[in-house]
């Protein structure tokens, strides 16, 4: 998958980043830059959805991408309904798909 | 506040709709049909709508689907939306783990 | 209980400026946002500014933010980030999410600048992935250097809808189609020239039938509405997209307010659930006060002007100030916000459909319907006027407060006058002196400068550029017509950066004179 | 509008519902008359969703016994309406001897009416919900308790009530009661008078002042409690849960979300600014209190918060039935933060009482003039 990010803004010119780190998305390694949004790494690395819902199993992924609308929720290092679009990536985080709230999928 | 509803008035019995299955509330996965179907029964506030469907009592507690709904409400009761009291606003205004919540700062300490 | 004299939420244009006006008065400042970057929505606006200087018209949105995060600085406001507040409580108690503990704090006073949500629409398929809102691909292109998607319907075509569309475009994706269930461009005529001549169709009075894809968005499909809002059928239209940007409309944020105690009302004029306040902020509750998006949906000069209200007031509530000074500084203050409020977009026009200029003349069908005003409407406004050699052309057809270019031409080649809201015109007799200060300086894109006949069969225009990769001198493309189609053939003559211009690129292209008053655009082949 | 009623019923809460429901089953005609916008807006949607028997007074055991073995099992079926009603058990926990005290004699009383409560050690309370600290070393157990969706509730009776032809007016804030050649009879507010035959006084903490109209005057005072509801988190356990302490209660909803309540110590003193707003202190006070018993739920994150203005009585028991001195009116109210678990029971039994003027089970010691002075 070709990477969306943006190598040089007319406006804006290149973009400061933090140090380029890997993490685990689903079992499989991935790369990101520390400190932007898990959201903006996944979405870097062309992953669209981001969980599945309770009631219907429908996808869902990036809405508002500010904290508001809580669509973009993962299960984080464990922990289910973490906002990826304000959490900031760390080296070796642990990204999975939430199904639900838990990251097993469903049967 | 406190206007007087006689919530016998006829409103009309409740006729489906194509579009009756279009999800609403994007969190607790409510659909148009089932706000519909709730102010026939005798939902006639936003408040009540939430009580009885959960509409807007997700993680996002309404962010999103406050306005939708009112507009779906107060067409299906025949008032203008801005007659609808939206919900109460309540703590905290973004999800906040129970371990924040409860580890409260000295009061001196100020931030950086 | 730390206490400071004025506990401000929200570190977007109208906080930041209220925080500014209250620390230089002496007031012990702190202002909260759960953002990791201050300014609001100021950062991801990268265009420039409408208004005139007292606005800061022409800075980009982003580097106003820098300016009044220095600004703050320098008034000893201690601004902290990362900072959710969780509650506005009883007694002007504000409790603060920061790191891993929550904190209590109270205010004497406290100003809630918590600015706005966006709206959305509902249509089959709209919670896939790939719909997301116009703010949504604001962030992510503008904060975090990632592109939303590839090819991108725009829903919406007020001013969100048409500046998002540009810089999305700006970013390199492909915004297949502009779309408005309204019969008419919401936005600023000049906002939907700039994207409409870059090849962008616009369909207005179509809304979307429904978001197609199983697992995210794989296309979409629009049709025509009649004037009820109801699909008229044989109208659909396909297209393939990985994204579609909702952009219709904000509501206030104001939920910290009613959980205060403020009264409110529902305003459909300020954009929903708002709190009964005066003009200067002032809410129910003494002591609590409102700046910006919050109290009523504007813009962000408006707010800043708002929020400067705010801390004055709040000044003078604690005792910093007196009620004459503030009385005067009000005035002041008013008449710039008053200025802000004219021109056929005013909040009192909201919904109007105008017809005619403030000078009586036609507003553009086109450009209302299409997004572009036609070659033949548009010779008909001041600052469309022919003469031998290089002359600026300005097509600058609506009344929108904003009055850059008049400054920006040292020959007075162009003027506003007084009225910041008048069309601007080409002043008789003034000389040109080919500089492109003014196509640099005009926030909305709509000045070129025009050679219309160079001795040989053609003509040069050049236009502002703001797009990746800039081509260079002899590159040969086509120019496009202000509705974005090919009209002829064109060379890039010459491509000027400096400084002064602001990151806004002046590329000639020659084309055959005949295009002079046609070709506004030019693409490389 | 319909202003004539045999039965005007002041409150529309889950009693003054519950009650209506099963008066229109019984074929009576009633109003319900609301003072706030929303049906079932005080306690009945602020509560924790008890259904509990255990820890109760003894005096108002059988009544929500009587519920729980007749009305509970049914109820999502009758009101057409999921109330999520769990019976699968009530934990009160204990941490030490004081605590065990406490819950022992409460045990002891529970069990003197017939009711299965029973003491049990810390590893037993484990083996019951393996998410609780090692810090419990003793609960009461009683396993025909449970839970159940008060919102639901209270709006399924009211729904079902309507459908029966009950006349349901909101925003009508009662201000005084007549009674007319003896007999109970006007129904004042500031817009409108009613008129019944019968009626009942289900204000919540309201009622005191509505009753003072006709000279009846029920010990009771306010005391405002906060709960908070978690998002949905994974299944754990399915029991009601509460403390000898009283630091926090709440269970697991159908929903994935916590619902606790708990307090500060400050709830008598708090005060409103006419949103029943919560304390600053008390939601991370109720954090503090469960995450020393659910270390697993530290990272569950809070999503609202709310508070609700509890009646107290003076001997924590509510007052039900008829007011004899005047005749037609009845009351039930004062049910000091426990009404929704019992409010079937209630709403079934004063149904009959003023249908046919008598109770399968007897409320003789709820009677509203039993509060006498200490010597």
């Amino acid at each position: 998958m070709e990477s969306t990010r943006i190598k040089e803004h007319p406006i804006l010119g290149e973009q400061e980043k933090g140090e380029l780190v890997t993490f685990m998305f689903d079992g499989k390694e991935v790369t990101g830059y520390a400190g932007e949004p898990i959201a903006a790494a996944l979405k870097a690395s062309g992953l669209m959805v981001h969980r599945y819902t309770a009631k219907e199993h429908k996808p869902r992924g990036i809405f508002c991408a500010i904290g508001r609308c809580t669509d973009c929720v993962m299960v984080v290092d464990g922990v289910p309904n973490v906002r990826t679009c304000i959490t900031p990536l760390k080296a070796g985080m642990d990204v999975k798909t939430q199904y639900g709230v838990s990251d097993k999928p469903f049967e | 506040m406190n206007t007087v509803n006689d919530r016998s008035r006829d409103i009309g019995p409740f006729v489906p709709q194509p579009d009756d299955d279009m999800l609403i509330c994007r969190c607790e996965e409510v659909t148009k049909g089932e706000i519909r179907q709730a102010v026939h029964d005798g939902m006639w506030t936003i408040t009540e709508i939430r009580r009885y469907l959960r509409t807007g009592m997700g993680l996002c507690q309404g962010q999103t689907c406050s306005k939708l709904v009112k507009g779906i409400v107060a067409r299906e009761l025949g008032v203008s939306p801005t007659e609808l009291e939206p919900a109460t606003s309540r703590v905290p205004m973004r999800p906040i783990e129970m371990r924040i919540f409860a580890n409260e700062a000295a009061d001196e300490k100020e931030g950086e | 209980m730390t206490r400071y004299d004025l506990i401000i939420v929200g570190a977007g244009p109208s906080g930041l400026s209220a925080a500014i006006e209250a620390a230089k008065k002496g007031l012990s400042v702190i202002v909260f946002d759960e953002n990791e970057k201050p300014g609001g929505q100021l950062f991801k606006q990268i265009h420039k500014f409408f208004g005139s200087k007292e606005h800061r018209a022409k800075v980009r949105g982003f580097v106003i933010g820098r300016q009044l995060l220095d600004e703050a600085d320098e008034a000893g406001v201690k601004v902290v980030l990362n900072a959710t507040v969780i509650g506005l409580y009883q007694d002007k108690e504000v409790v603060v999410k920061i790191g891993e503990e929550v904190r209590h704090y109270k205010g004497n006073a406290v100003v809630i600048a918590t600015g706005a949500a966006e709206n959305m629409v509902t249509f089959p398929g709209w919670t896939l992935p790939g719909v997301i809102g116009a703010g949504a691909a604001q962030t992510m292109m503008n904060l975090h250097g990632v592109l939303p998607g590839k090819k991108v319907l725009m829903l919406g075509s007020g001013n969100v809808g048409l500046v998002v569309s540009f810089q999305l475009e700006q970013c390199g994706c492909e915004v297949v189609a502009l779309v408005d269930a309204a019969p008419r461009v919401g936005g600023y005529g000049v906002h939907a020239a700039k994207v409409a001549r870059t090849g962008v169709p616009f369909y207005l009075s179509h809304t979307i039938v429904k978001a197609e894809g199983e697992e995210y968005v794989t296309g979409v499909t629009i049709a025509e509405v009649d004037g009820s809002f109801k699909f008229i059928p044989g109208t659909e239209k396909h297209f393939d997209v990985d994204t579609i940007c909702l952009a219709v409309g904000l509501s206030p944020m104001s939920q910290l307010l009613k959980m205060a105690g403020c009264k409110m009302e529902d305003n459909p004029k300020r954009g929903g659930q708002v709190p009964i306040c005066d003009e200067h902020g002032r809410t129910s509750i003494p002591g609590i006060l409102v700046a910006g998006d919050v109290s009523g949906i504007e813009e962000a000069s408006s707010a800043m002007i708002e929020g400067r209200m705010a801390g004055l007031v709040a000044a003078e509530y604690l005792g910093y100030m007196e009620k004459e000074e503030l009385d005067t500084a009000l005035v002041s203050l008013d008449s710039a916000l008053d200025g802000l409020r004219q021109g056929m977009f005013a909040p009192k026009n909201r919904g109007k459909l105008v017809e005619k200029t403030e000078e009586g003349i036609d507003i553009s069908k086109s450009l209302l319907k299409n997004g572009y005003v036609s070659d033949d409407e548009i010779e008909r406004y001041p600052g469309v006027t022919h003469k031998k050699g290089v002359h600026p052309v300005i097509e600058c057809t609506q009344n929108i407060p904003c009055n850059p270019c008049q400054d920006a031409c040292k020959k007075g080649c162009i003027s506003i006058g007084d009225n910041i809201t008048s069309l601007p015109i080409v002043v008789d007799g003034s000389e040109c002196i080919n500089c492109g200060m003014c196509v640099a300086n005009c926030s909305g894109q709509a000045i070129f400068l025009v050679d219309e006949d160079c001795g040989d069969g053609t003509a040069t225009v050049t236009l502002p550029y703001e797009f990746l990769p800039l081509p260079e001198v002899g590159t040969k493309g086509k120019g496009l017509g202000r509705d974005g189609k090919v009209v002829c053939d064109a060379e890039v003559v010459e491509v000027k950066s400096l400084k002064a211009f602001d990151k806004t690129n002046l590329l000639t292209m020659r084309v055959p004179k005949e295009y002079a008053m046609k070709a506004r655009f030019f693409k490389a082949v | 509008m319909k202003m004539n009623a045999e039965v005007v019923i002041i409150g529309g809460g889950i009693i003054g519902c519950a009650t209506a429901y099963y008066l229109a089953k019984m074929g009576r005609d009633v109003i319900v008359l609301e003072g706030s916008d929303h049906i079932g807006n005080g306690g009945s949607s602020r509560n924790g969703g008890g259904v509990r028997q255990s820890g109760r007074d003894v005096r108002e055991l059988p009544l929500v016994m009587y519920g729980i073995k007749n009305l509970w099992p049914t109820l999502s079926e009758e009101l057409e309406v999921d109330c999520e009603y769990h019976q699968d058990g009530n934990l009160r926990l204990g941490k030490n001897e004081k605590h065990k005290e406490i819950l022992t004699k409460l045990a002891d009383n529970a069990r003197s009416v017939g009711l299965d409560v029973r003491m049990i050690d810390g590893n037993e309370v484990r083996a019951i919900n393996p998410y609780l600290s090692n810090e419990v070393t003793c609960a009461s157990w009683c396993p025909t308790d449970g839970h159940a969706n008060p919102l639901t509730t209270t709006l399924g009776y009211y729904k079902m009530a309507r459908r029966l032809g009950v006349t349901f007016i909101t925003g009508e804030s009662v201000s005084e009661l007549r009674v007319i050649k003896g007999r109970i009879r006007k129904v004042i507010t500031p817009n409108n008078i009613y008129e019944g035959e019968n009626v009942l006084v289900a204000a919540g903490l309201d009622s005191r002042e509505i009753l003072t109209s006709v000279g009846i005057d029920i010990p009771m005072t306010n005391s405002l409690l906060e709960c908070l509801v978690t998002e949905a988190q994974p299944h754990m356990f399915d029991q009601m849960l509460g403390t000898a302490e009283a630091d926090f209660y709440g269970h697991q909803t159908k929903h994935g979300s916590f619902v606790f309540g708990g307090s500060s110590g400050l709830e008598r003193y708090n005060k409103d600014n006419g949103m029943v707003s919560n304390s600053s202190k008390t939601a991370p006070c109720i954090c503090r209190g469960i995450m020393k018993y659910f270390p697993d739920l530290a990272n569950a994150k809070i999503v609202r918060t709310w508070a609700g203005w509890m009646d107290a009585s003076s001997d924590g028991v509510p007052s039900i039935g008829k007011v004899d001195e005047v005749p037609g009116l009845f009351v039930a109210c004062a049910f000091n933060g426990h009404g929704f678990g019992i409010a079937p029971a209630v709403g079934d039994q004063l149904a009959k009482l003023i249908s046919t003027g008598s109770t399968d089970i007897s409320l003789e010691e709820l009677r509203y003039d039993r509060y006498k002075a200490k010597i």
